[in-house]
């Protein structure tokens, strides 16, 4: 499809579809649903907040509550019934929405909020031509041209884009792309070449695996004291990982009307496991920043079959005081040795 | 995506309509000055709402903002005149504190006249009554509270 | 020598004759432009301590409740900081050592952002009044300031007031005029409409996500428990109303009179590019007219809003 | 599908104070149509509406067809809110959720249950389904050991007078120190468990109390000849969902909402000591 047949495209699509995609707000990159005569900002490195916030929004209401003449009663959150298109997805936050799914998906217990969501939007997603030196998708099992969780795979090779339908969703989006021809034998091949050098580009080499055998022999280890020394415990490398999916219910009341929320909360937070006696199982830095770096790159391998990190790299570029979860990873994975000799002086 | 709520509609004002005023009263001085102004039979607006306070250095401006964002169209915090506080400097540490939270509720723009701050000893009932008339005044000028209000409870369409 | 070998120096000779068990300083980081924290015990360690322009977080905030002697290499504002901090009790001041020079401002990586677009950095080299940026095709020297904090463009006092028999100057700094006026952006939105100004605020925090970036690298907010995570009442709610955002950041604003040493920190830390300091610096600037508030600026001195003056203005009390 | 957020309303019928202090009640609720079908040990959420949720163990037993009891002791914001609720107030519950206490795996074992405190509800469950009728026989020896600070911090008092009476329960109450009015045991649960010494032998000890009360009785109990896998506990952890989802009762790899509460001290014995 021709870059210039991207506006049309979505004119289409939105006779059906709610069409949410990166748009350019106050220097930041945000998905936002595309009103009548909006378009997308497709040229770009990766969004700000990752995508997930659509299906796990910062907050939601899950229903309200209202007690009328004494009788309480409770209305769901509606869910809004037009299918919706996510447009412009980079393929590590595509992953993301398939490691959300083994946790608010499991066979128990469906998170409706979520899964409603899910199943009613087709995810376009965008491969990564130009990857940032954050990036390290490929040392997390992505690629810059993983196709996980997207239904149709938009490619910019310079004057447009190559529209693969990777899924029955995807393929049903096909139709609205105006102008679609297929594509010439230098066209594929440039696709190739773009291919192959975006896959150079990102870091393929974090020992994630060792790291994550390394995790179970450091537990106890003063390891975590020099790492948490750091942390602020500001959140932000949560707020905008793409798998972080801690939240909080919260109850929100004016008068005799109320919602319960459910809003995003951070496992680096002091009170997130501050129980009502007073008691903290996590009560300092250093158990918080090893909960995390556990539950990313240990626990959910475990419970989950994947380590929860992508390799978008939001949480290197954003932490305030730079602390770098690659540096982190190969921390911990050469700890072995470290960590069975007489431990170093205390920091 | 979340639909922030859109805070810039036009205040609502009908015939019908009277201004919420919270009032925050010390209790050694401005809520005798209001208890004087009624055993003195003098008239003051049924606008207001009152609170009851130790001092008004009790108020934590967070009260202010509160009450702002969860229905009040205007704010009165009265206390005792310099000099006469019970606790001696109550009143002159809440001086301070005022005067930055009104500079700083104006400069984000809640409209002059929301808040506002009146000594009152226990003996000028007449002055209550007079305070009320003129916060009213302002508040009734100004029309219904429209910023920073909270929305919590009312319909919305979830995201 | 350079102020940096001058500092090294000094952390090296506190660390060896033991007056500290520490010294909090900046290091190398991982991305162009953004020194990270370095915790040194040994003095060994002051090799990597380094003093330039990405020093950008305000390491005040690890004082609190630090057990032990500590050294801080501070900048003027972190310092001023460390003072409020002593002055609260939030750590013993005769623990502290704090080391410092003149400072020529931090760099603000969202201006860079800015200049760039989405091109990346992949190097930045600060060399006098300029920095060198080095992309994948492109190679740009520009001025330093033009990437200045706002904060350090209007600093009052780049040169750290120290308690000489406390604390090391590695380098005594001569008078610096603000490159900017104070309070520019303020003063330019003063100006403005209270429609304008509220549109204006309403817009910057709309994409407020609640992170706390801003409240957590602040090291005046240092509250055990922040009013905003009380529960009994629960006075910002979570629901993401726009309402309780700013009633956040006011009341938070709020609680940093005549406390804020404007070091711009909430700003750099905000994830969303709010500007924090737009309230922050608004409150700076209020306290320092009303109450010639001026904190961290001289030892132990009680904060404006915990002290007042029979003659503090009041034509606003009816 | 339902949300599972979504609780279901119930009303509050009977409550029973049951301490000295008053900070500990039992409520009884009906559910306004739907229905819960629970085992022991296993807990739900309750719901304040515009306070908000917490986790609290299901003190009834399943067995008690037209019951369902929560006994709450005042801690937190919700607590104190379901403390100030009366007779016909609306609240939410949803669940069960958790593990429950193993009963399959108990038949034919000797079952010892041994309770500190106000931590005594969901053993009190187990302890009524157990010597219900149409399972006691299903059970071998049932021992109880429950203690409390004072006389009047025991809770429950009515059944462990009608256990007192049965022939077919070894019970053992204790007070940490009595009044006057007490002529019962006196002594810390660790040292009691001592003296009455249940036998090992193909018994499963179930330990619900204050942390320190089960740091001094687990190595009791290991003297006695329970191995760790014969050791149960019930863990509290703070939870919003309650269903695996919102990251905060892990410990370890395990949520206590989902592969817990309750655990063996085997199974602890593997995972951090987060808790």
């Amino acid at each position: 499809m021709d870059k210039g047949s991207i506006s049309d495209f979505i004119r289409n699509l939105q006779k059906q579809y709610t069409v949410v995609a990166p748009v350019r707000r106050r220097d930041l990159i945000l998905f936002d649903e595309l009103g009548s005569s909006d378009t997308p900002t497709l040229e770009f490195a990766n969004s700000k907040l990752p995508p997930k916030g659509f299906f796990f929004p910062r907050s939601e209401t899950l229903f309200r509550f209202s007690a009328k003449s004494g009788k309480m009663e409770l209305t769901p959150a509606q869910t809004k019934s037009k299918p919706a298109v996510l447009m412009g997805v980079r393929p590590c936050d595509a992953r993301s929405l398939v490691l959300l799914d083994k946790v608010f998906m499991t066979e128990k217990y469906t998170d409706t909020p979520y899964s409603r969501k899910r199943a009613n939007t087709t995810v376009v997603g965008m491969a990564c031509t130009d990857p940032r030196t954050t990036c390290f998708c490929g040392s997390v099992g992505g690629d810059p041209f993983d196709a996980s969780g997207i239904d149709l795979l938009m490619t910019d090779v310079g004057h447009g884009y190559f529209m693969e339908a990777l899924t029955q969703k995807g393929e049903k989006l096909l139709p609205h792309a105006p102008k679609t021809r297929s594509p010439t034998r230098e066209e594929l091949q440039k696709q190739g070449w773009i291919k192959s050098k975006a896959r150079a580009a990102v870091e393929r080499e974090l020992p994630v695996e060792q790291a994550e055998t390394n995790l179970e022999n450091i537990y106890e280890d003063d390891f975590w004291d020099r790492v948490a020394a750091k942390c602020l415990g500001c959140g932000v490398c949560t707020y905008l990982c793409p798998t972080c999916h801690c939240f909080d219910i919260t109850d929100d009341i004016l008068d005799s009307n109320g919602v319960r929320v459910r809003s995003w909360d951070s496992c680096v937070y002091p009170l997130f496991t501050l129980q009502a006696s007073g008691h903290n199982p996590r009560k300092s830095g250093k158990e918080r920043m090893r909960q995390r770096v556990m539950h990313k790159f240990n626990y959910t391998v475990k419970n989950n079959d994947a380590a929860f990190c992508v390799g978008c790299g939001r949480c290197v570029q954003d932490c305030p005081v730079n602390l770098d979860i690659r540096e982190v990873i190969k921390a911990v994975a050469s700890q072995r040795r470290a960590a069975l000799q007489p431990k170093e002086a205390p920091t | 995506m979340t639909g922030a709520a859109d805070h810039t509609g036009e205040p609502v004002a009908t015939a019908a309509w009277e201004p919420k005023i919270v009032a925050f009263l010390c209790n050694w001085c401005s809520y005798a000055g209001a208890d004087l102004a009624g055993t003195s039979r003098i008239q003051y607006l049924p606008n207001i709402r009152v609170i009851r306070v130790p001092c008004s250095g009790r108020v934590d401006p967070l009260f202010i903002v509160k009450a702002l964002q969860i229905g009040a169209d205007g704010v009165l915090v009265a206390g005792c005149h310099p000099g006469d506080c019970h606790y001696i400097s109550g009143n002159l540490l809440a001086r301070r504190r005022f005067a930055l939270l009104k500079r700083l509720l104006e400069y984000v723009g809640v409209e002059e006249g929301r808040v506002n701050f009146a000594w009152v000893s226990a003996s000028e009932g007449g002055k209550f009554s007079d305070v009320v008339g003129e916060v009213v005044a302002r508040v009734k000028a100004l029309g219904p509270a429209r910023r920073l209000i909270a929305r919590t409870s009312k319909p919305e369409e979830s995201s | 020598m350079i102020i940096q070998d001058k500092i090294r120096e000094a952390v090296r000779s506190l660390l060896r004759e033991k007056r500290v068990d520490l010294v909090i300083a900046h290091e190398m980081g991982t991305l162009p432009l953004r020194a990270t924290p370095c915790f040194a015990t040994e003095p060994g360690d002051a090799e990597r301590i380094v003093w330039d322009p990405s020093c950008s977080v305000n390491l005040a905030a690890f004082l609190q409740n630090r057990k032990g002697k500590v050294g801080l290499v501070a900048k003027s504002c972190e310092a001023r900081a460390a003072l409020v901090m002593a002055a609260e009790h939030q750590f013993p001041r005769e623990n502290l050592v704090i080391l410092s020079a003149p400072c020529q401002g931090v760099v603000d990586v969202k201006k860079v952002q800015r200049r760039f677009g989405g091109r990346e950095i992949l190097a930045a080299k600060i060399e006098g009044d300029k920095i060198i940026f080095k992309g994948k095709d492109f190679q740009e020297s520009l001025p330093l300031t033009q990437f200045l904090c706002d904060s350090c463009l209007e600093c009052r006092h780049p040169n750290p007031v120290l308690n000489p028999s406390r604390d090391v100057l590695v380098e005594e700094g001569s008078p610096v005029a603000p490159t900017q006026a104070d309070a520019a952006k303020i003063i330019e939105l003063e100006k403005k409409t209270p429609d304008e100004r509220w549109s204006y605020f309403v817009d910057q925090f709309k994409d407020c996500i609640g992170c706390n970036a801003c409240r957590e690298v602040c090291p005046i907010c240092y509250c055990n428990e922040c009013f905003a995570d009380q529960t009994a009442p629960r006075w910002v709610g979570k629901s993401g109303d726009a309402s309780d955002v700013l009633v956040f950041h006011l009341v938070r604003t709020l609680h940093m009179a005549g406390r804020c040493v404007d070091c711009g920190a909430c700003s750099r830390a905000c994830p969303m590019n709010i500007d924090v300091r737009m309230l922050t610096k608004k409150m700076e600037k209020d306290a320092r007219e009303l109450f010639a508030a001026d904190p961290g600026m001289k030892e132990g001195e009680a904060e404006a809003l915990a002290t007042f003056s029979e003659k503090d203005p009041q034509e606003f009390i009816m | 599908m339902k949300n599972p957020y979504i609780p279901d309303l119930a009303t509050i019928g009977r409550i029973i104070t049951e301490n000295e202090a008053e900070d500990i009640k039992t409520f009884e609720l009906s559910l306004n149509g739907s229905e819960l079908a629970y085992t022991p040990g296993q807990f739900a959420m309750l719901s304040v509406f515009g306070v908000g949720e917490c986790p609290i163990g299901i003190a009834s037993s399943p067995t008690q067809l037209d019951t369902l009891q929560f006994t709450v002791k005042k801690a937190g914001v919700v607590t104190a809110a379901l403390h100030e609720c009366e007779e016909g107030a609306t609240i939410g519950v949803r669940g069960p959720y958790g593990n429950g206490w193993p009963i399959r795996d108990l038949e034919n074992r000797n079952v010892v249950m041994i309770g500190g405190g106000f931590a005594f509800t969901t053993l009190r469950s187990l302890a009524q389904y157990v010597l219900h009728s149409s399972n006691r026989d299903r059970y071998r020896d049932i021992t109880i050991i429950y203690g409390a600070r004072s006389p009047g911090e025991l809770i429950y008092k009515r059944d462990l007078e009608a256990w007192s009476q049965r022939g077919d329960v070894a019970l053992t109450v204790t007070v940490d120190k009595g009044d006057s009015g007490w002529n019962g045991r006196e002594g810390y649960v660790p040292t009691i468990t001592r003296e009455v010494a249940p036998s090992a032998e193909d018994a499963t000890a179930l330990v619900c109390g204050p942390p320190i009360m089960i740091k001094f009785t687990i190595p009791v109990l290991r003297e006695l000849g329970f191995s760790p896998q014969d050791i149960l506990l019930s863990l509290e952890m703070r939870m919003k969902c309650g269903i695996g989802k919102c990251g905060r009762c892990n410990v370890g790899h395990m949520y206590v909402c989902l592969d817990g509460p309750v655990f063996s001290v085997a199974q602890l014995e593997e995972l951090p000591k987060e808790y």
